[in-house]
């Protein structure tokens, strides 16, 4: 019955999607749209290049806010439920040659999270992929010396001051935008210089970098706590 | 119209992954790939032929693409991907218990 | 008006749950102290909020907005508290302030997690009802289920689990129906704005107007449990810890429902969901729903699926009569949401403290605790009395003018729901009052053999603040019965936005 | 360049189908992937590049490795 029930669901949404969806409209109802609005005056407004960071980071800010909040829930969530007193059984990892390897590129991966993280107001970019690609450090870490390497070097302790230092970092440069400028979230103009350099667009970049660090920390908290062997009580 | 097209095959597919196959994990990549689609659809649908929103230093064109789209799109990839970690956990935690990722074995997934 | 207050109603629990796993690092003592701050800041900003900007409520034109980044309306994000807003907002501050201190006597395991998800619930509510903007409303109901999953599965067991994966499989399919909207709405109109959007719904073509209006309507229905897509609500509301049942049944559905209204009495007009006549399909489908959530309550022999039942049962009621979009409508509606609050929170609470006494949740252990614990039995009792519907309290005010409302307008067959699911609700209540005051005689072996049986979770750290925390929520309904009237203000305010949205419109954009 | 497009869309829904088609799990999470890398380039031809990074990061790299580990875990559980 709910089978056929959903059945029906799926055939008059194919038609939903199919037909209706065909049918946007070329120009928006608004004449002058959100969109012209952040094209037209985005790089004098915010003096960021990326009009993507600067919708994400300034103009929409709380929804980046709510975003990174989303990930600390999950993370929250995650060690809820995985939480074992047990300390990881490590595997050996791979052969010499590959630790050696990765050993020498692990300094450039963390440079080209750090560049992501820290140009997302000029290039593509910008903390939740640069801090994505800090936590590939940690995952690839623990694939190729054994879970345990990553786990002595960085503790779950650093890792979770680093989660909830970068989301204060983020809430307290909103508490600077209303010291300095009156608003939450405000873009610090003092900060601002011509654009182009990697010092301008204001609060862009600090905020940047606070994400970046409580992304990368919290997703390897995630990645960390799946691999745990979490059935160990047996043995 | 083929964007349309592209769109509706992957959320239906997706779609019926979730709601038809029994494997918890097949139902979880149905998941990604319903988002993928709405996505994918949203991005495809907002170019215009124009250029990537972000200015060049010395040349200042301004016939950019819709950037509002991929703001939000960038933010739901980020929110699917951290209930996608969520409901793998749940996973995990739900075959220590019943030993099995079945959902037809699960009366609880089923009634 | 813009005001900060609006905007620290949001920021203060997301700067608790941040500070907790922070302060667990060197002290863990400590945590509690902060988690009873954060609440009483909490608390005190809404009653700041209703005591200095009361002479506006009186005068009729309560608004307070703020801007984030210092954005004006149509480019930035804005934050917005009208008189529903207040209704709603203080309310969850009151709500989840009695629950977090029930919790502090409560919740005996994995504290430091639980009041982190616990303050990002509350930060992300408050955020879904203030915020004025499409897209972040979309953020924070994802948060809402993000951080709603996890507390589902508190328990860890296999029910729990699995209530919670199902729960996370219709919210995630909510909220990516949600998306499609919103994304729908923005490349139609070119605004993300709730008051923009209002403006302009009206010039967007008829097919995707149905269109929009459609693919939110199944984001939402999922959200609220609304009877074809209802799967997910029994199970994940009954497998949680009963002071989470109280906040998932008693407060998030009342958050859901604010949307709905938001939604479709705002944002999109009331007049497109008449002029495609969905408005009566979905009075029968609420009410079908009522019916099916009052029949399952029947049938139902564990004590909490009864009650979660009976959530979908009162929620399909009050979205039916907010359907029927009339003043007397709003009215039944806005003050039974406020009494459901009231009534359920309180009385998951109080079977959470019961449950304490028995071995499962299953009627036929249930026996002979109305003679273990007296006084809260007694409350557990006056609580299903309001439920029902009984004259001193507020139950009977909200039901009455909710019979009231569908009278009105000749809907009989709303009357007749709604008197039929008062009288199922005397059976199903009976059935657990006459159990728990069975007498049964215990020898020593069945009582030793009982006390280990009990689950883990059974230990109380301060039986003190459980009791006193339920005694109050028994004395608000008593209270509140008695002075219904004194919401009469609030309520006609927000009687009057509903009526008439251009208002909104007007005060947000300054046209 | 059009031509490009059709391709990878061909692909984009074959990689979608393989992905759900077959029975075994690490399969199917590695035709995940390829689908992600397919809509990272048709993302760049859109000319969304934050989100191409995006994608490339998350799709094909962060969710794999959380599959393989939920994976992982399930498989060993139940050896």
């Amino acid at each position: 019955m709910k089978k056929f029930l959903v059945g029906l669901l799926f055939i008059g949404l194919a038609f939903l999607l199919l037909i209706n969806f065909a049918e946007l409209p070329e120009e928006k109802l608004i004449t002058f749209s959100l969109s012209d609005y952040y094209i037209g005056f985005g790089l004098e407004q915010t003096g960021a290049l990326n009009l993507v960071t600067a919708i994400l980071y300034d103009y929409r800010g709380f929804d980046s806010l709510g975003e990174s909040t989303v990930i600390f829930a999950a993370v929250s969530g995650i060690v809820l439920i995985l939480s074992r007193k047990m300390l990881p059984v490590s595997s050996h990892g791979l052969s010499f040659i590959v630790k050696r390897t990765l050993g020498i590129l692990t300094p450039f991966i963390a440079l080209f999270s750090l560049y992501v993280i820290t140009h997302g107001h000029l290039t593509p970019g910008g903390g939740f992929q640069g801090g994505v690609i800090l936590a590939a450090i940690s995952i690839i870490f623990s694939i190729v010396y054994g879970s345990a390497f990553d786990y002595k070097r960085y503790s779950p302790e650093l890792k979770t001051t680093f989660e909830t230092g970068g989301a204060l970092v983020f809430i307290i440069i909103g508490g600077l935008g209303i010291l300095f400028d009156g608003f939450f979230l405000d873009n610090l103009d003092f900060l601002t210089h011509s654009p182009g350099t990697l010092i301008s667009a204001g609060s862009i970049p600090l905020i940047n970098i606070g994400i970046g660090f409580k992304v990368g920390a919290g997703l390897a908290i995630v990645f960390y706590s799946m691999i745990q062997k979490t059935f160990g009580e047996e043995f | 119209m083929l964007h349309h097209l592209v769109f509706t095959v992957l959320f239906l597919l997706g779609l019926y992954t979730v709601i038809y196959k029994n494997n918890l994990i097949k139902m979880v990549i149905g998941l990604n790939i319903m988002e993928i689609a709405v996505f994918f659809w949203v991005i495809a649908v907002s170019d215009t032929g124009k250029s990537v929103p972000i200015y060049h230093l010395n040349k200042f064109a301004a016939s950019f693409n819709d950037p509002v789209p991929q703001a939000l799109t960038l933010t739901g990839i980020i929110i699917g991907a951290s209930t996608t970690a969520l409901l793998l956990t749940f996973i995990i935690e739900l075959n220590k218990f019943a030993d099995t990722i079945d959902s037809n074995k699960l009366e609880g997934l089923n009634e | 008006m813009i005001s900060i207050s609006i905007l620290l109603l949001i920021i203060i629990p997301l700067v608790v749950a941040f500070l907790i796993p922070l302060l667990d690092l060197y002290n863990k003592l400590l945590r509690r102290y902060l988690v009873i701050i954060g609440g009483v800041i909490e608390i005190s900003i809404s009653i700041y909020i209703i005591i200095s900007y009361f002479s506006d409520l009186k005068a009729g034109k309560f608004f307070l907005t703020y801007y984030l980044g210092g954005w004006g309306p149509p480019f930035g994000i804005n934050l917005v508290m009208d008189s529903v807003s207040l209704i709603f907002s203080s309310l969850i501050s009151f709500a989840l302030f009695f629950i977090i201190i029930y919790s502090i006597g409560f919740i005996g395991h994995h504290e430091g997690k639980y009041y982190v998800l616990f303050f990002l619930i509350l930060g992300a509510m408050q955020g879904a009802i203030l915020t004025g903007d499409m897209f972040n409303l979309y953020v924070f109901i994802e948060l809402l289920t993000v951080t709603s999953a996890p507390l589902v599965a508190f328990k860890r067991n296999k029910h729990a689990t699995e209530a919670a994966i199902k729960y996370m499989f219709y919210g995630v399919i909510g909220g990516l129906f949600f998306f499609v909207g919103v994304i729908l709405l923005y490349f139609n109109i070119g605004s993300l704005n709730m008051a923009q959007l209002a403006q302009h719904f009206a010039e967007i073509e008829n097919n995707m107007q149905l269109t929009i209006i459609s693919i939110f309507l199944i984001g939402l229905l999922i959200k609220i449990g609304i009877f074809p897509f209802h799967f997910w609500l029994p199970k994940a509301h009954s497998a949680c810890p009963s002071s989470l049942s109280a906040l998932l049944s008693g407060v998030l559905l009342k958050v859901y429902l604010y949307i709905f209204i938001r939604l479709f009495w705002i944002v999109i007009g009331f007049e497109f969901l008449l002029e495609f006549n969905i408005a009566s399909f979905l009075v029968y489908l609420a009410l079908v729903s009522s019916l099916f959530g009052h029949v399952f309550a029947l049938q139902a022999s564990d004590i909490k699926r009864m009650l979660a039942f009976s959530s979908i049962g009162h929620i399909g009621m009050i979205l039916a009569v907010f359907l029927l979009n009339t003043e007397t409508g709003f009215y039944g509606g806005l003050l039974h949401i406020i009494s459901h609050l009231l009534m359920k929170t309180g009385l998951f609470l109080s079977t959470g403290y019961l449950l304490q006494y028995t071995k499962s949740n299953h009627i036929d252990d249930f026996a002979g605790v109305g003679h273990q614990n007296k006084g809260i039995f007694v409350g557990f009792i006056l609580l299903t009395l309001s439920m029902i519907g009984m004259p001193p309290f507020i139950g009977f005010f909200s039901k009455w003018y909710i019979i009231m409302a569908f009278l009105k307008i000749q809907h009989h067959f709303g009357a007749i729901v709604v008197v039929l699911g008062s009288l199922s609700a005397v059976f199903y209540y009976l059935r657990f009052i006459a159990k728990g005051y069975e007498k049964i005689k215990l020898s020593a072996s069945d009582l030793k053999n009982e006390i280990y049986n009990r689950p883990i979770l059974s230990v109380f750290y301060r039986e003190k603040l459980v009791t006193t925390v339920i005694y109050i929520f028994v004395g608000m309904i008593i209270l509140t019965g008695f002075s219904f009237r004194l919401f009469e203000l609030p309520l006609q305010e927000g009687i009057k936005e509903l009526i008439n949205p251009q208002n909104y419109i007007n005060l947000i954009l300054g046209g | 360049m059009i031509y490009l497009e059709y391709l990878l869309l061909l692909f984009l829904i074959i990689a979608a189908v393989m992905a759900v088609y077959f029975e075994d799990e690490v399969i199917s999470i590695i035709f995940l992937s390829v689908v992600s890398v397919i809509l990272t380039t048709l993302y760049l031809l859109y000319q969304a590049a934050d989100v191409a990074l995006a994608e490339a990061v998350i799709g094909a790299g962060l969710n794999t490795a959380i599959y393989m580990s939920a994976i992982s875990q399930i498989r060993e559980k139940s050896k």
